[in-house]
């Protein structure tokens, strides 16, 4: 099958949209609700394109391609369409942007920005400025949501369907009162995935207290030390804390995904008990002590067994939870160290 | 550093500054004295370095804009001029009819503001007390419309990307009128007090005399080069924001000594008055920013309204901007001389390299030549004031 | 892990999780999928509701796949056994098994087909109480299946005869054909975040780094060589064993390093006695955990996001840590401290930076030799990796069973160690929930897991509770031969009638002063599946 | 005599080769190659149809790791006369020194001991050459890409 782009003809096969075409020949079509790994939902209206042959312009995203499609991804009329979309979300959105954790990183905000939008379009707007209201309870403590913010592109209700398979959130009521609910609230399992495609600021993150723009914190891409699938994540890190997760579509083994303990579970991380210090037993009573110190008290102690009891009354256990380099320091020390085989570690719990 | 007894009659190394009255702020000039009569002198600068173009190429370009206020602080406005007119120019912006307008009024007035000051603080250190108070009480005025129309004295930052940051309102063009009508009478009270005083010549004239190759030969610009007889004015020489149109003549002297230098910066004085009132003759309408909406901010009257001028002014703030990659030199006529923005553009929103070119630092550079072996040390004072150096622009 | 060793070569995941979706049936035994691997579990419930996938799911609780699931078997604890020789039965009665893959690429079949005659689909009803029509069924599916994937957890392996499992497992996979090809395989799910990369370093009793054998003489001589010492070549105790060797004296001092036996190893009060008698004990941890409690010296060490390194995740795929944030106070990395102990008792180990140790360690193991820091900087390498240009390789024993022939061993089944009688009438099950993890020491530090499951709990069949006079939430006490604790009952129809459910991740009431001492006499598994307990209420 | 010619002009009666001259909006550039940096400067000033005698700034841009010769020294030179500016490009390494032009125009005595002082590049028989802005002992370059912007205290 043939279908021609702006002019430029490509082999395309049946059951691809225009979207996957033109993404997959780098030609640039904006989108807003379009996600990669659901299937196409077409709320939002901003990646028309037009067909010969239609008289209205279709959406790219939900299009599936014919042969001999002749299509074109950008003209003035086009352009226009797109703003109407733009304009139609912004009239009610809230003018939050200061205190909106999601700025810096939002789509709203790259699109208006990238069709230079002016504020002389919507005429008919009422000029009171729609003030931020409070969050809205949501099906986990972990997410703050914002109904007034929300842009009804639904990402997080087809997300929360397809891909998660747990179908928690519906949109509730139609026209201007129309928003999304976490209806099946009992259903949640906490997992974040709609608050990793919401493009706005309408789900935020709420478990760290520090909040960073983007050129103020680092990314770090790890690997989640939960369970055994070993996603792989982004720590978002300002001022030595860490301060959100985020994460990377491309990447296998979990391609985006992640669950509760991987997207929420970082708060151990700069956690105040964590240990800071060595510490030693003295006459019952631990006391923190320097490295110098308890190292020699280990090395001494475990050198004394050793020449008294011989090796094999030393044992040590190693850690699922370490990386694969601490685990080997640890057995080279216990072997060539120590002088014994008794190592082991949780392998079997 | 105390003096050998047996050193007395020769030599002696005289330590003047960085505190100092007459070095008009944090200048060290080390004189080699031969009793009286200075035989070499070594300017040391530096005490005021800020790092301001390392401090530029961390910042995006309209963070940049605030730190301009702080090279010539005398002159605020122009500084702020010269550093748009070099964005823009690397950026392709054009600058709406009325905002160029409004650009030249409040560069001549920057202008009229620090020399006032210059005449002020000049006549100080030679010793004349009056004429400080005369052109303080304009120069007041003249702080007190920038205050009007961007709420700062100082460092208003009011000229920026692509325009002016807010337009002129009647008050302000009542309050410019009384004042250009009247200050030319004043200019005539200031040289009624210092143009024909014997004391005032005999301080200044012959004094510090740079002839007219080695003004060029240094480098020199703006009132150091005029008074050494060159007819030079970046204003006629490479006009920006419409001075072509508007008649005003370049004063210039001819021995280039400390009295032709005070006589060139009075006449500036008148002409700079000119060009404000022609300018406010024919002010047109129309909008004070470019439209260019990737990099011009929105007015922060909508910014609070409207979630479009919100959006953009998050976005430009944050350095969401692209500066197309290439580098320029713009330069415009301050006060002092040339002020020159070299800035270099690696296609992000921050410049890669932000050289500012200072005519105090290169006029500066010319004190020895004026001053070792024929001044003394009162004279050095004299020389040191009339280059009229602001240390905030010579050390950045 | 050591059945699969045994019948295959290599004791890892055969298959990877990107492959799991060609499968058309998945064979999902003993494993809460959705709630101890959820990503994973997310990616199965997509298969089963969307895709079309069939599933049999054999778990004693109703786990939340079995709603999805084409076939659910309800087995009883302990006799997973019973059900696969069923299936496997069923099988060759019905000539469904890959005739000609068990000629070329597999042994000792004819004594394991004598053993499977005797399991008729009756005979395993009464063991498994898993209807009969059901096994047929099950074997139907999986025997008649092009691709067939077996996926089990911790439910097959914690058992006295956790290797046995694992080994009828293997059968049934080798009686199908079911390896080697995507969407096939035999795939244990890891359970910890690098417990699969723990094993590959090593950190064994019986093997150095890449399951090279501790008594191998050649082998143990190239590590030698390696390291520059010579090296002991008796096999080492195993954690269950280090309590017997601490508790009559044996063993005088234990390191331990990331782990919090007091709560995640089974039979407490023996293990209690053993830290107590020791004489040096020294805890390496991020927390003071509940073994610090009797430890002599405690060290602070860096989290995950506190180092760089590497871990390595079920389906063999090794990746990198980065170092995000500096740990707090004077918390190291837990190979500086180690190298620091090391250099003080003489020999010198000084790495500079985790790289460092890497470069060494792929020298000497042969799966991680391809793989260095630089190929891992955009995404994972699953092992074996031989050579830098290899790209990994996704799926095991492809084309030849890394053994050279897979073994088919028979298996007769045995009933669990511990059965229910008149006093202990109930069969608790210990486990993992979604919302904790392991010893929770992280978990329960963070506002969102502790706000859905913030106590200890007991899942009760609500007409057992009903004939004991128990009502949801009451605080009830829980005794085994060992040991007693108190829990707050959570009635749930997925757990059958006599059996409750637990877990382990509270230091307020640890499941494991239940749990019994008997554990695999192979792999020294312990049996944290079957505990004869008895419910009251106080 | 405007931009364009005067491209044409130096381009055509320049007494050593050019490495590279192109038109930018704001002047002409030419770049030259740092041993007949003198020669090309004295032309440009005593050449009586140019008459670049006023020395506007002398800076140097550090390419760090993007560019092998890795300052290049930058000059602009005004001509009273044609009131048109030129900017002459020299390429420099680390370590390299460049010749000075006081001897040409004495004004850039000042420019040179900054560029000095600011990115580390000496400059050849130069009158005076020592740091100017940054105290006499100091050790590092700040304007250089590698210093950091918090400065380094010792």
């Amino acid at each position: 099958m043939v279908v021609t782009i702006n002019g430029r003809q490509f082999e395309v096969e049946q059951g691809q949209t225009i979207l996957d075409v033109a993404r997959a020949n780098d030609i640039y079509i904006p989108t807003l609700c379009y996600l990669e790994k659901v299937s196409p939902i077409g709320s939002c209206g901003l990646c028309v394109v037009e067909v010969e042959g239609q008289s209205e312009p279709v959406q790219a995203c939900s299009t599936y391609v014919e042969d001999g499609m002749v299509i074109i991804t950008d003209s003035p009329s086009l352009f226009e369409t797109r703003r109407k979309v733009l304009e139609r979300i912004l009239e009610r959105h809230p003018l939050d942007c200061p205190v909106c954790d999601k700025a810096g990183e939002c789509r709203l905000q790259d699109l208006v920005y990238e069709f230079g939008l002016e504020g002389r379009i919507a005429d008919h707007r009422v000029g009171i400025p729609r003030l931020q209201e409070p969050p809205v309870t949501y099906s986990t403590p972990g997410i703050k949501y914002y109904p007034s913010r929300c842009v009804l592109c639904q990402r997080c209700v087809h997300v929360c369907m397809e891909h998660v398979g747990r179908g928690v959130l519906v949109v509730n009521e139609e026209g201007d009162k129309a928003r999304i609910e976490p209806l099946y609230a009992d259903n949640c399992i906490s997992c974040g995935e709609c608050l990793a495609v919401c493009p706005v600021g309408a789900l935020t993150e709420n478990v760290s207290p520090l909040k960073a723009r983007p050129w103020q914190k680092k990314v770090v891409r790890t690997v989640c030390p939960y369970c055994g699938v070993g996603c792989v994540l982004e720590l978002n890190v300002a001022r030595n804390k860490v301060v959100k997760v985020t994460v990377d579509d491309t990447i296998p083994p979990n391609h985006g995904t992640l669950c509760v303990k991987g997207r929420f579970g970082f708060e151990f991380i700069n956690s105040e008990e964590r240990l800071k210090k060595p510490l030693l037993r003295k006459n019952g009573e631990f006391q923190e002590v320097s490295w110098e110190e308890a190292l020699d008290f280990v090395a001494d102690k475990l050198s004394s067994i050793k020449s008294e009891a011989g090796s094999d009354a030393i044992a040590g256990l190693a850690s699922a939870k370490c990386t694969n380099e601490d685990n080997y320091v640890f057995q080279k020390f216990m072997r060539a160290v120590i002088g014994t085989n008794n190592v082991d570690h949780c392998a079997r719990l | 550093m105390t003096v050998p007894l047996e050193k007395v009659g020769e030599e002696m190394i005289l330590n003047m500054g960085p505190q100092h009255p007459a070095t008009h702020g944090v200048l060290r000039l080390v004189l080699q004295l031969e009793g009286e009569v200075v035989k070499r002198i070594v300017p040391m600068i530096g005490y005021l370095h800020r790092g301001i173009e390392k401090l530029c190429e961390e910042r995006t370009y309209i963070q940049n804009l605030v730190l301009t206020d702080r090279l010539d602080y005398t002159a605020a406005m122009s500084n702020n001029l010269s550093y748009a007119l070099a964005v823009e120019r690397l950026c392709g912006i054009e600058v709406p009819e009325r905002a160029q307008v409004i650009r030249v009024i409040m560069a001549e007035l920057s202008r009229i503001a620090a020399h006032l000051l210059w005449i002020g603080t000049y006549a100080l250190d030679i010793g004349a007390i009056t004429p400080f108070f005369y052109c303080f009480r304009e120069r007041e005025k003249v702080l007190d419309m920038f205050e009007m129309i961007s709420g700062q004295r100082i460092t208003p930052s009011y000229i920026c990307i692509g325009g002016v940051r807010k337009d002129i309102t009647p008050e302000f063009l009542e309050a410019l009128k009384s004042f250009t009508d009247t200050f030319e009478t004043y200019i005539l009270d200031y040289e009624a007090l210092l143009t024909k005083n014997p004391i005032w010549l005999s301080r200044t004239r012959d004094v510090a005399v740079l002839s007219r190759e080695e003004a060029i030969n240094w480098g020199t610009t703006g009132p150091v080069l005029r008074a050494s007889g060159v007819q030079f004015d970046f204003r006629k020489a490479t006009p920006y924001c419409g001075y072509e149109n508007y008649e005003f003549e370049i004063p210039y002297g001819t021995n280039g000594d400390c009295y032709d230098r005070y006589r060139v910066r009075m006449e500036e004085l008148r002409q700079s008055n000119r060009i404000i009132k022609q300018a406010m003759a024919n002010l047109p309408d129309g909008p004070i920013l470019a439209d260019v909406p990737y990099v011009v901010m929105p007015d922060k009257s909508d910014v609070l309204t409207d979630i479009e001028a919100l959006i953009k002014h998050f976005k430009i703030a944050s350095g969401a901007f692209q500066i197309p990659k290439g580098e320029v030199y713009s330069s415009i006529e301050n006060p002092k001389g040339e002020l020159g923005f070299y800035i270099v553009s690696d296609g992000s929103s921050r410049p890669y390299r932000m050289r500012i070119k200072s005519s105090c630092f290169v006029n500066l550079s010319t004190l020895p030549v004026m001053v070792e072996g024929r001044h003394m040390v009162a004279d050095v004072v004299a020389a040191v004031g009339s280059i009229d150096i602001v240390l905030g622009e010579v050390d950045r | 892990m050591a059945g699969l060793a045994a019948t295959l070569g290599s004791g890892a995941m055969t298959n990877s999780l990107g492959d799991i979706e060609e499968a058309e049936v998945i064979f999902l035994v003993g494993s809460n999928t959705t709630e101890n691997h959820p990503v994973l579990g997310m990616k199965l419930r997509r298969l089963a509701r969307y895709e079309g996938k069939k599933f049999i799911v054999a778990d004693p609780r109703k786990i939340e796949l079995a709603e999805l699931a084409t076939l659910y078997l309800p087995i009883r604890p302990g006799t997973d056994i019973a059900l696969i020789n069923g299936m496997m039965h069923v099988i060759l009665r019905e000539g469904w098994h890959d005739q000609e893959f068990i000629q070329e690429q597999t042994e000792g079949f004819e004594e394991f087909r004598k053993v499977v005659e005797k399991y008729t689909p009756e005979y395993v009803e009464s063991i498994t109480g898993v209807p009969a029509s059901d096994i047929e069924q099950a074997a139907k599916l999986y025997g008649t299946a092009q691709r067939a994937s077996i996926i089990y957890c911790m439910g097959i392996t914690q058992h006295t005869k956790g290797t046995d499992n694992v080994k009828s497992l293997a059968n049934l996979a080798l009686l199908c054909g079911n390896i080697g090809k995507p969407g096939t395989g035999i795939n244990p799910l890891r359970g910890q975040n690098n417990v699969q990369g723990a094993c590959d370093m090593g950190g064994l009793p019986a093997t150095f780094p890449g399951y090279q054998a501790v008594t191998n003489e050649e082998l143990r001589k190239k590590f030698e060589r390696a390291w520059g010492v010579s090296l002991p070549s008796n096999v080492g105790l195993t954690v269950v064993e280090m309590g017997d060797a601490a508790v009559d004296g044996r063993l005088k001092a234990l390191y331990v390093m990331g782990e919090n036996p007091v709560l995640s190893d089974p039979n407490l009060h023996h293990l209690e006695e053993a830290l107590s008698k020791l004489e040096l004990l020294v805890v390496q941890d991020i927390f003071f955990n509940d073994t610090c409690k009797y430890a002599h010296v405690v060290l602070p060490s860096a989290c995950f996001a506190e180092k760089d390194g590497t871990f390595t995740n079920t389906e063999r795929r090794v990746q990198r840590v980065r170092k995000a944030l500096d740990p707090p106070g004077d918390a190291k990395d837990d190979w500086w401290i180690i190298s620091e102990v090391a250099r003080r008792m003489g020999y010198e180990m000084n790495y500079g930076s985790a790289e460092e140790i890497f470069e060494e360690l792929r020298t000497v193991t042969p799966q991680y030799a391809g793989i260095t820091y630089q190929r891992l900087e955009k995404q994972g390498i699953q092992w074996p990796c031989p050579t830098e240009d290899h790209p990994g390789t996704p799926i095991l024993h492809v084309g030849k069973i890394a053994r050279g022939k897979g073994l088919f061993t028979p298996i007769e089944y045995r009933p669990a160690a511990e059965q229910p009688d008149e006093e202990y009438s109930f069969v608790m099950m210990t486990g993992r929930s979604y919302y904790h993890y392991h010893t929770g020491t992280m978990t329960r530090k963070c506002v969102v897991c502790n706000y859905f499951v913030p106590e200890p709990y007991l899942e009760m069949n609500p007409e057992d509770a009903g004939e004991l006079g128990i009502e949801d939430g009451n605080i009830v006490k829980v005794l085994s031969r060992r040991g007693e604790i108190e829990l707050k009952v959570k009635l749930t129809p997925r757990v059958k009638r006599g059996e409750v459910f637990s877990t382990f991740h509270f230091s307020e009431a640890r499941v494991n002063l239940l749990t019994g001492a008997s554990f695999d006499p192979i792999c020294k598994i312990p049996e944290f599946k079957v505990t004869a307990v008895r419910v009251v209420k106080p | 005599m405007n931009k364009r010619e005067l491209f044409q002009y130096v381009r055509s009666a320049s007494p050593v080769t050019l490495e590279g001259a192109r038109e930018c909006p704001d002047c002409v550039e030419v770049r030259v190659d740092a041993k007949d940096l003198l020669s090309f400067m004295r032309f440009l000033k005593t050449n009586d149809v140019l008459a670049f005698d006023l020395i506007s700034d002398v800076t140097a841009v550090d390419h760090y790791t993007s560019r092998k010769p890795r300052f290049d020294v930058v000059y602009h030179i005004f001509s009273l006369k044609n009131s048109q500016r030129i900017r002459v490009k020299v390429a420099v390494d680390e370590g390299e020194s460049v010749v000075s032009v006081t001897s040409v125009w004495r004004g850039a005595e000042w420019l040179e001991r900054e560029v000095y002082d600011m990115f580390g590049i000496w400059f050849d028989d130069h009158p005076d050459m020592r740091r100017i802005l940054m105290p006499e002992d100091y050790k590092y370059f700040p304007l250089r890409k590698d210093f950091p912007l918090e400065g380094i205290e010792d």
